[in-house]
């Protein structure tokens, strides 16, 4: 049984112009493992294009390439498309991974400042137990969640902080008083308040 | 083997169907050995090799003639043998089955009722050729349908999922669990929380009675408040001052409406107040 | 190297032309590693999108890439974007490596599962007659052609097996009905010669 043959003596016309030359690049490369050197680019025509001719051809693909979703970039070992940074949420989407969390310190620094505010650092180390490494708070700031609102009146002066307007849109409150109410808890913590008071 | 012209070779057209450029396939009773292990590779088994005698002779394959196509087959079949290869047995099942129509079509056939099918010996067997050269011919036809890898590449664009900084999520409910976690920790922990107490009313009892054994025990009292400390110093030193009056460790007087107040250490002795308070009140 | 921080909270304001959509879907058409379904693709956008307006864009979409190396093909499992076949002797080039050519047994046996689908080993040794190496299937198996979709109730209970949506997308294909028509003995150029010759 014949195969579909691809017989090298009777291949298509060598591409000639320009354009044709380009579109042969591009679906070299856009079907691509990795990126392609000038050295690989050059194997894929029959004739002899020269680096110049080539890097010109290239760099105008590029320039074609502009404001399309993919772009063709020239790195180190060669050169290759690449998906566009800001149509990455939308793949995500397609294919979501496992979200990251926050460790358990950043959680309850973010609970105390949410249900405590206005708190300071030390207000913070007060009801956690533990020293808060500042890195805790930068993450929080960072994100755009907590911020400074003024300081406390006593000794050092500490900065006051507390939940911002950002980190309601983001949880999908309106305001703080949406947050789950604590009942029951905060029951047990006064009780808990009440007998650490007790001399 | 008088029917043998009727299956001798046309101008074959073979290798078109087969691929092999079979030019000088013998036909008749010799084969030259190298031939043999060429055609038994380029058959793809009995109905291939009948097929390839039948399209080779021109003949319409729903009229079969059994004798020159049996002795054919059974000729490639012997020469086959005698070269010692390995004759599959799917071959011999085959020239049974051949053997066997071919004396089926000897015998007289049965008179049948007007307008009722004769069954024909051969139906089974061109039923079967028919099936596989359908197969035959779609197995090339799929094969001449461009494949991927094959005949094109797909294209998948390189994804560098590192640029994306992926943020973790948060619900409220989180927090309300971390919350629910501190609370735990905290029983485990109470000690270090009354240390760690920033605003104690205790704390600030004691420097009250400090202040006022201090200064000798009587001190106006506006001056014992330093309000740079803030609001919350002064509260909480205000809410001592009313604990150390409810305990009676000190007095506060006030002369007349607007004069300014005093306060003054108390003996601390409970008796006689509640004394008089237990009379006031009968 | 610019980064985008992708907050699961906030999304990117969601693109609301026609224009806009079609990039996307472009973007994660192009960067996909195996056909994409419209429910794949509706999942990509935050905001609902029916199905016919999705398969109008898709139209869209391979309408302007129609004469451009690589096109949009609609598949048996999706959409999914691949280079033109004549660009093949060019990617050979580059890439000489492509998969073996199959045998005629094996080719046999794949066109008697497609047409004649679901079939056991029996029924394709019946077609066929010869019997079918283990390797036959394993081969077709092995390449995510065809796969054992039930077992047929007679003794030995012998699987049945048929091609599957890989064997559909790699020929192109959106369904078996899409496979070439069978070609009839009596259509076919020889019998016409047989006819002429027959007295």
């Amino acid at each position: 049984m014949d195969e579909l043959a691809i017989d090298p003596n009777r291949m298509q016309n060598p591409p000639h112009n320009p354009s044709e030359l380009k579109r042969v690049l591009e679906a070299v490369l856009l079907s691509a493992q990795q990126p392609l050197s000038l050295l690989d680019l050059k194997k894929v025509f029959v004739e002899e294009i020269g680096s110049d001719v080539l890097r010109v051809l290239l760099d105008q693909l590029r320039e074609e390439w502009n404001g399309r979703p993919v772009e063709l970039l020239q790195l180190a070992s060669g050169w290759r498309f690449r998906t566009r940074v800001e149509y990455l949420p939308y793949l995500e989407r397609l294919n979501p991974e496992r979200p990251p969390k926050y460790s358990r310190a950043v959680l309850e620094t973010l609970a105390i400042i949410a249900y405590r505010q206005p708190v300071t650092r030390g207000d913070i180390e007060d009801i956690r137990g533990v020293t808060v490494a500042t890195q805790i708070i930068k993450v929080l700031e960072e994100r755009g969640w907590v911020d400074v609102v003024g300081h406390r009146d006593t000794p050092g002066r500490p900065a006051l902080l507390a939940t911002t307007k950002k980190f309601l849109d983001d949880l999908g409150l309106r305001s703080v008083t949406e947050l789950p109410p604590l009942e029951m808890m905060n029951q047990s913590l006064e009780l808990a308040d009440a007998q650490q008071q007790t001399p | 083997m008088s029917d043998s012209a009727t299956i001798a070779p046309a101008a074959a057209p073979l290798a078109r169907i087969y691929g092999e450029p079979m030019v000088q396939l013998p036909l008749d009773l010799y084969i030259p050995p190298d031939a043999m292990a060429v055609m038994l590779d380029a058959f793809e088994g009995p109905l291939d090799l009948l097929l390839y005698l039948i399209r080779k002779a021109n003949v319409n394959v729903l009229d079969i003639p059994m004798a020159p196509l049996t002795v054919q087959y059974l000729t490639y079949v012997e020469a086959m043998r005698s070269q010692n290869l390995e004759l599959a047995a799917d071959y011999l099942v085959m020239a049974a089955m051949l053997i066997e129509i071919k004396s089926r079509m000897l015998l007289p056939r049965a008179r049948v009722v007007e307008g009722e099918e004769v069954d024909d010996p051969r139906a089974e067997l061109v039923r079967r050729l028919i099936e596989y050269e359908r197969m035959k011919l779609a197995a090339y036809n799929l094969n001449a349908l461009p494949q991927a890898e094959r005949d094109f590449e797909w294209v998948e664009v390189w994804v560098e999922k590192s640029m994306l900084q992926r943020l973790p999520e948060v619900s409220a409910d989180d927090l309300k669990n971390a919350w629910g976690a501190i609370l735990r920790q905290a029983r485990l922990h109470t000690h270090h929380m009354i240390q760690r107490e920033e605003l104690s009313v205790r704390e600030h009892m004691g420097q009250i009675l400090r202040l006022l054994r201090a200064a000798g025990g009587f001190v106006e009292f506006a001056s014992m408040f330093d309000t740079a400390l803030g609001a919350p110093v002064l509260v909480v030193h205000f809410l001592a001052m009313l604990e150390l009056a409810r305990e009676h460790l000190l007095e506060m007087t006030q002369s007349e409406a607007f004069a300014p107040i005093y306060v003054r250490l108390a003996d601390g002795r409970v008796g006689n107040r509640s004394e008089s308070h237990a009379e006031s009140a009968a």
